[in-house]
């Protein structure tokens, strides 16, 4: 037997579980702002999160999708890219469209089930949340080829699950990026469950980074309840791929502490000591820990950011249920480009069904 | 006997079949300790254990293919897809594999799998989980495709599919998985398949439809009862092999047709129906097929959602089209 | 202007499409240097270069996903699959992104892709290789599908697809990839999509078909022509979104039709149509609506699929039933 | 960073290129009986081929799959195989098939065009051939966990080519046979081309081996040229997954010297160099090398087995031309277990329109 090729996976993480530095720091995060940037997107996030809930709780949003406990994920994500990059996100990754420009207005129309959500005025060529799980992945790498053809230097970043790893378009797609090259950045939210489906039931593999194996592309471990270590490591790679180096996998290592979405009673399937244990381990703490341990954070910021954050959310929730429905006949004046000859008498019966 | 929901029933046959015969297996996502995400599978890995009750991994396009392989073994998997959103990547197998492969070699392999979905729409779910795509599975050979209308059905049904020898697609209208309930004998009798129901008996018009728009269809047949039109109205329940001959002979008597079903307009189930009366029974029609259906766009996100199903006042609409005509 | 093969004419309207947009792309197997196992792409990287014509790896799942991608970055690619056998994969993508990209996110992204396969029987192929499923795309909300007849169709309705700021599915029937052939001016002039063709013109009786079925039905229209009668004959063309405009108006004139294709009948196009006759014509129908199809199973291997497809008799005993009715 | 995890794939060959063995041979190399069993399957495959090629060349036969070059990889894993195991193979594996006792006029009967082909009157449970690539990955699956469920010490071998390893289904099959540790092999026959598609745009992965990874399973690369290896590195994997150890991907790396089918032209796009080079690899020249090295093999051997297999090769062909097509009413009548009602008046139609 001859060795033919050799892997490893490797985990990086900066800060320990009370914000204290393991290792020396990246650039970015000597500076202050920056971080307390960071920090406010997630609790920023956090905050949305709640209101987002509690508006579903008493009916006036449908469905929703917390990352409560995941906020370093998206957040770390979105800082990392740049502007023109593209954005195709799951439907956890609130937090990173926040960071990128979407509304908070837009996603609550969304959820509430509107398709003016999608519209974003934001980042105009980010994708729209995606439920089908992974079927987003190929359009990552479409959106690469895109770059990797008019040899733009953009990079394309796609976030999904756990579970979105079992699904065959997303190996596809990581497939093709790797004999491609395209600019493309794959990250794993991690996030240990996929509905009831624990992590060990969704594969045997001890990574998912690893996934990138079989795609002959790198694959690399996160901390990511560690927004440091999420910004640097998804940097790295995004400037790689930028850089003509071709894709990354990043599996980031979380946990979702809320339920799987508001439709979910995840007491049915999991410990409340396994919940317990995680929040111990969860991003915004831990941060908040770093940023006062070196004295940038005051309770006073605190509380000022709590009170802006509530405020950002009441004024986007108050938006939201103020909008007006959309007329009816909108159905199907967005379906093509132009309304075929064959769909008018349909038009006409959706105006003549809804007349008051 | 006491009074449950489809849901309920749903549950009820599986745990029936499984009871009954020891080949018949779970698979799907979150059907086992969650029990699904309708509860469908409520309380089934507790008392059957997880060999016969199966997380699996998050693979859609896998599932169908992963049960073409058990039934070639001589096992009867029933495979969850959680919303029928997802089942698309299933078609693959399901046209190139399951409905095949009894015929490709002659009997020697065969699938008796079913294939069980929530479709439809009505209960304000997100983007994905409110279509209603009956029709793609309906023009596939070899298979089957049952929709129940009611707990009774439901019960019957499924459990006639799961004993069917051939593969069985098999979906379930979520928007009447809680209401109405329905008294039910557990007692293990299946219900017929390739068959339509006449559930109410009327000699004006028909009215054709299956899944939860027996909801409105009934409640329209009695709107139009109060004013003296009697309308007979048809649950399709097995949409393929189609029972054109129960149609055909309600209409050989009304001599006029509504059919209503919540997928676009056109390709729908309702077209192959409204072919068939164009064929075997144009001498008996009295005037044009009505066809109230959705329509031929994306089902709207909640808000609208209510505007793309067909109504009440929509059936009424055309099916007084329909009587009208002379 | 020389006579050219459907085939070729296909690899023209590419080359042309390529020549005149440069974010028109190809995609797919074999396509390369290869030219596609039909040649349908020969010598266009050799043209174009290896950046726009791409030999993709064998991933089914993915291609038209990635065309969703490529097509929200304002590219038009065109993605072939080998064979329509092996397009069920897309279904996913095509139902759940393409058709609804536009709709999604109220025109901000769009999906100006085509996916192109050959389709149909009777070149003697192996398993997998002689469907028609083209009703299953027919059914999707928000996507075109378009199946050509000849080589100047082929030439005008993918340069029209090509150019459509929407998805388009575009089948070719590979039965006349090669024969007969027909002078083209490469003039750059798109067919009309949405749109019928009457190909042949008649009082008689109307026969509407697609694709390569429109050889057995033009030589029953002959056959009858022969005998007194004169059939219209109708290109169907745009299977979705369906000109029933065109083919109720002939059938007001004519009272008489039958409809042909070659896959499965039941939820076949054809029972579409003849659910649009069943409604909006009935008032002209003089008989019953002729359907001449496959039959509802697998398509056999090729010692029999002679016996699986219409053939010109038996179209002709179907029209003649038609036309005997009184 | 950290290490978490590290992955190696080894390589496996016996005998080089001229038959000398490289290292000691297993225990069933020892037996010349064995040796030669392998070498025969391999000649009357390769014979075979070469008959249907002809058939298909003369009109009398329809698109024709040849595995020259390749036999030592279906030779090798049927002969790893016990008969109660089960074979999903690819289109490409008849050599396998013909071992497992499946007749030739049979496989001649499926190329034909006629569904009895698939109705094997050898092992009743072996799946017929599979044409759409890779779609038989799930149903090894599927037969490994019936297997699992009933206890049973069986095994379900699925091969498929380089091009396979590319499809979703394929990844999925594998981890799910992963997270169940089910009783399945998977062979890939990397046969260094999917039509005209090279090994190294079907993805970047150094070898084929490691897709195992990401699935979290064992993969291994082997000679597939080397009947020996094949024979043995699969028959490890078998009895492996046989004692509840698991599945297994096995890259058996081969050569495709002729078209891809009768309807390719490969010269069209593959180097006539490239493929006399590969010629020098071929397996049968290397066994029969190794065996008359050994005193084993002789002339007249070679002669007398050529003529046996011309002769069996022959007999089947003469059988296979002389069957009577299938009643056309047979198309309807298998479809389902009994003819659905609906169905009764097409099959009067089919009935009606072929009367002579
Ligand atoms: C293809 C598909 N299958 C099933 C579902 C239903 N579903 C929604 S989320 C989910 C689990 C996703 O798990 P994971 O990928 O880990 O993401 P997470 O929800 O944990 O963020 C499932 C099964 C879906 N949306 N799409
Ligand atoms: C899903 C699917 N796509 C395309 C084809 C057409 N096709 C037949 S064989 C083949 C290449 C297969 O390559 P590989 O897996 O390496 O097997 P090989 O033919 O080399 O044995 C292709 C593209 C097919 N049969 N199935
Ligand atoms: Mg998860
Ligand atoms: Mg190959």
């Amino acid at each position: 037997m001859t060795q033919v090729a050799s892997f490893t996976i490797e985990h990086t993480r900066y800060l320990d579980l009370r914000g204290r530095p393991t290792q020396p720091l990246p650039a970015f995060a000597e500076n202050r702002d920056v971080l307390i940037a960071l920090y406010k997107a997630m609790v920023l996030t956090r905050t949305f999160d709640a209101k987002a809930v509690s508006l579903q709780r008493t009916g006036r949003l449908g469905t929703y999708a917390s990352s409560l406990g995941q906020e370093a994920v998206p957040v770390g994500v979105a800082a990392a890219m740049r502007a023109e990059d593209v954005f195709l996100p799951s439907f956890r990754e609130q937090g990173g469209q926040m960071l990128r420009g979407v509304r908070m207005v837009e996603i609550l129309l969304y959820w509430g089930g509107d398709e003016r959500g999608s519209d974003f005025t934001g980042p105009r060529e980010d994708f729209p949340i995606c439920v089908p799980v992974g079927t987003h992945a190929p359009h990552a790498v479409g959106v690469a080829h895109a770059f990797q053809l008019r040899g733009e230097a953009r990079v394309a970043v796609c976030v999904f699950g756990d579970g979105a790893t079992s699904r065959g378009d997303v190996y596809e797609a990581m497939n093709l990026a790797g004999v491609q090259r395209l600019p493309v950045v794959f990250v794993v939210n991690n996030n240990q469950w996929a509905i009831s489906v624990p992590r060990a039931r969704q594969t045997a593999a001890e990574t998912l980074a690893q996934k990138a194996v079989a795609a002959g592309i790198p694959g690399i471990q996160v901390d990511g309840n560690d927004v440091i270590a999420v910004r640097q490591v998804v940097g790295t790679a995004i400037e790689q791929a930028r850089a003509g180096e071709g894709p990354t996998l990043v599996e980031a290592l979380t946990y979702r502490l809320s339920d799987h979405t508001t439709a979910d009673d995840a007491s049915r399937y999991r410990d409340d000591a396994e919940v317990s244990a995680r929040w111990k381990e969860e991003p915004i703490t831990r941060l908040r820990q770093h940023l006062s341990d070196g004295g940038q954070w005051t309770k006073t910021d605190e509380e000022t950011l709590i009170g802006d954050c509530s405020a950002q959310v009441e004024a986007a929730a108050s938006e939201y249920l103020a909008t007006p429905p959309l007329p009816t006949t909108s159905m199907l004046d967005h379906l093509y480009a132009t309304l075929p000859a064959a769909l008018a008498e349909q038009r006409a019966e959706v105006e003549e069904a809804t007349e008051p | 006997m006491s009074e449950i929901t489809l849901v309920e029933a749903v549950r009820l046959a599986l745990a029936r079949a499984m009871e009954e015969d020891e080949t018949v297996l779970l698979l799907g996502e979150d059907i086992g300790i969650d029990g699904g995400v309708f509860r469908a599978t409520d309380g089934l890995i507790e008392r059957f254990g997880e060999r016969r009750v199966m997380d699996t991994p998050l693979s859609e396009s896998l599932f169908a293919g992963l049960a073409v392989g058990l039934g070639a073994q001589g096992f009867r998997p029933v495979v969850e897809y959680q919303f029928m959103g997802f089942i698309y990547p299933a078609i693959d197998q399901v046209v190139n594999h399951a409905g095949r492969l009894r015929n490709r070699t002659r009997g020697r392999l065969t699938c008796p799998m079913v294939i069980r979905a929530p479709y439809g729409g009505g209960i304000h779910a997100p983007e994905h989980h409110s279509e209603s795509m009956e029709a793609l599975f309906a023009h596939i050979p070899g298979i089957r495709v049952v929709i129940p209308s009611s707990p009774a059905h439901a019960y019957g049904l499924l459990l006639a599919a799961i004993r069917d020898p051939d593969p069985v697609v098999f979906l379930e209208p979520k928007r009447i998985y809680r209401a109405p309930k329905e008294e039910i004998a557990d007692d293990g009798v299946a219900t017929p398949l390739d068959q339509c129901f006449t559930v109410r008996e009327g000699r004006d018009v028909t009215l054709i439809t299956w899944g939860a728009m027996i909801i409105e269809t009934l409640a329209a047949a009695e709107t139009l009862a109060a004013e003296g039109v009697e309308a007979e109205v048809i649950d399709v329940a097995t949409l393929k092999p189609l029972d054109m001959a129960t149609i055909l002979s309600s209409v050989e008597r009304t001599g006029r047709c509504a059919i209503i079903h919540e997928a676009p307009l056109s390709g729908g189930v309702g077209a192959e129906i409204a072919a068939g009366l164009a064929n075997r029974g144009l001498v008996n029609l009295l005037a044009p097929v009505g066809r109230v259906a959705g329509y031929d766009t994306v089902m709207p996100l909640p808000r609208l959602e209510i505007y793309y199903m067909p109504t009440q006042e929509r059936i009424l609409r055309t099916v007084r089209r329909v009587l009208a005509y002379a």
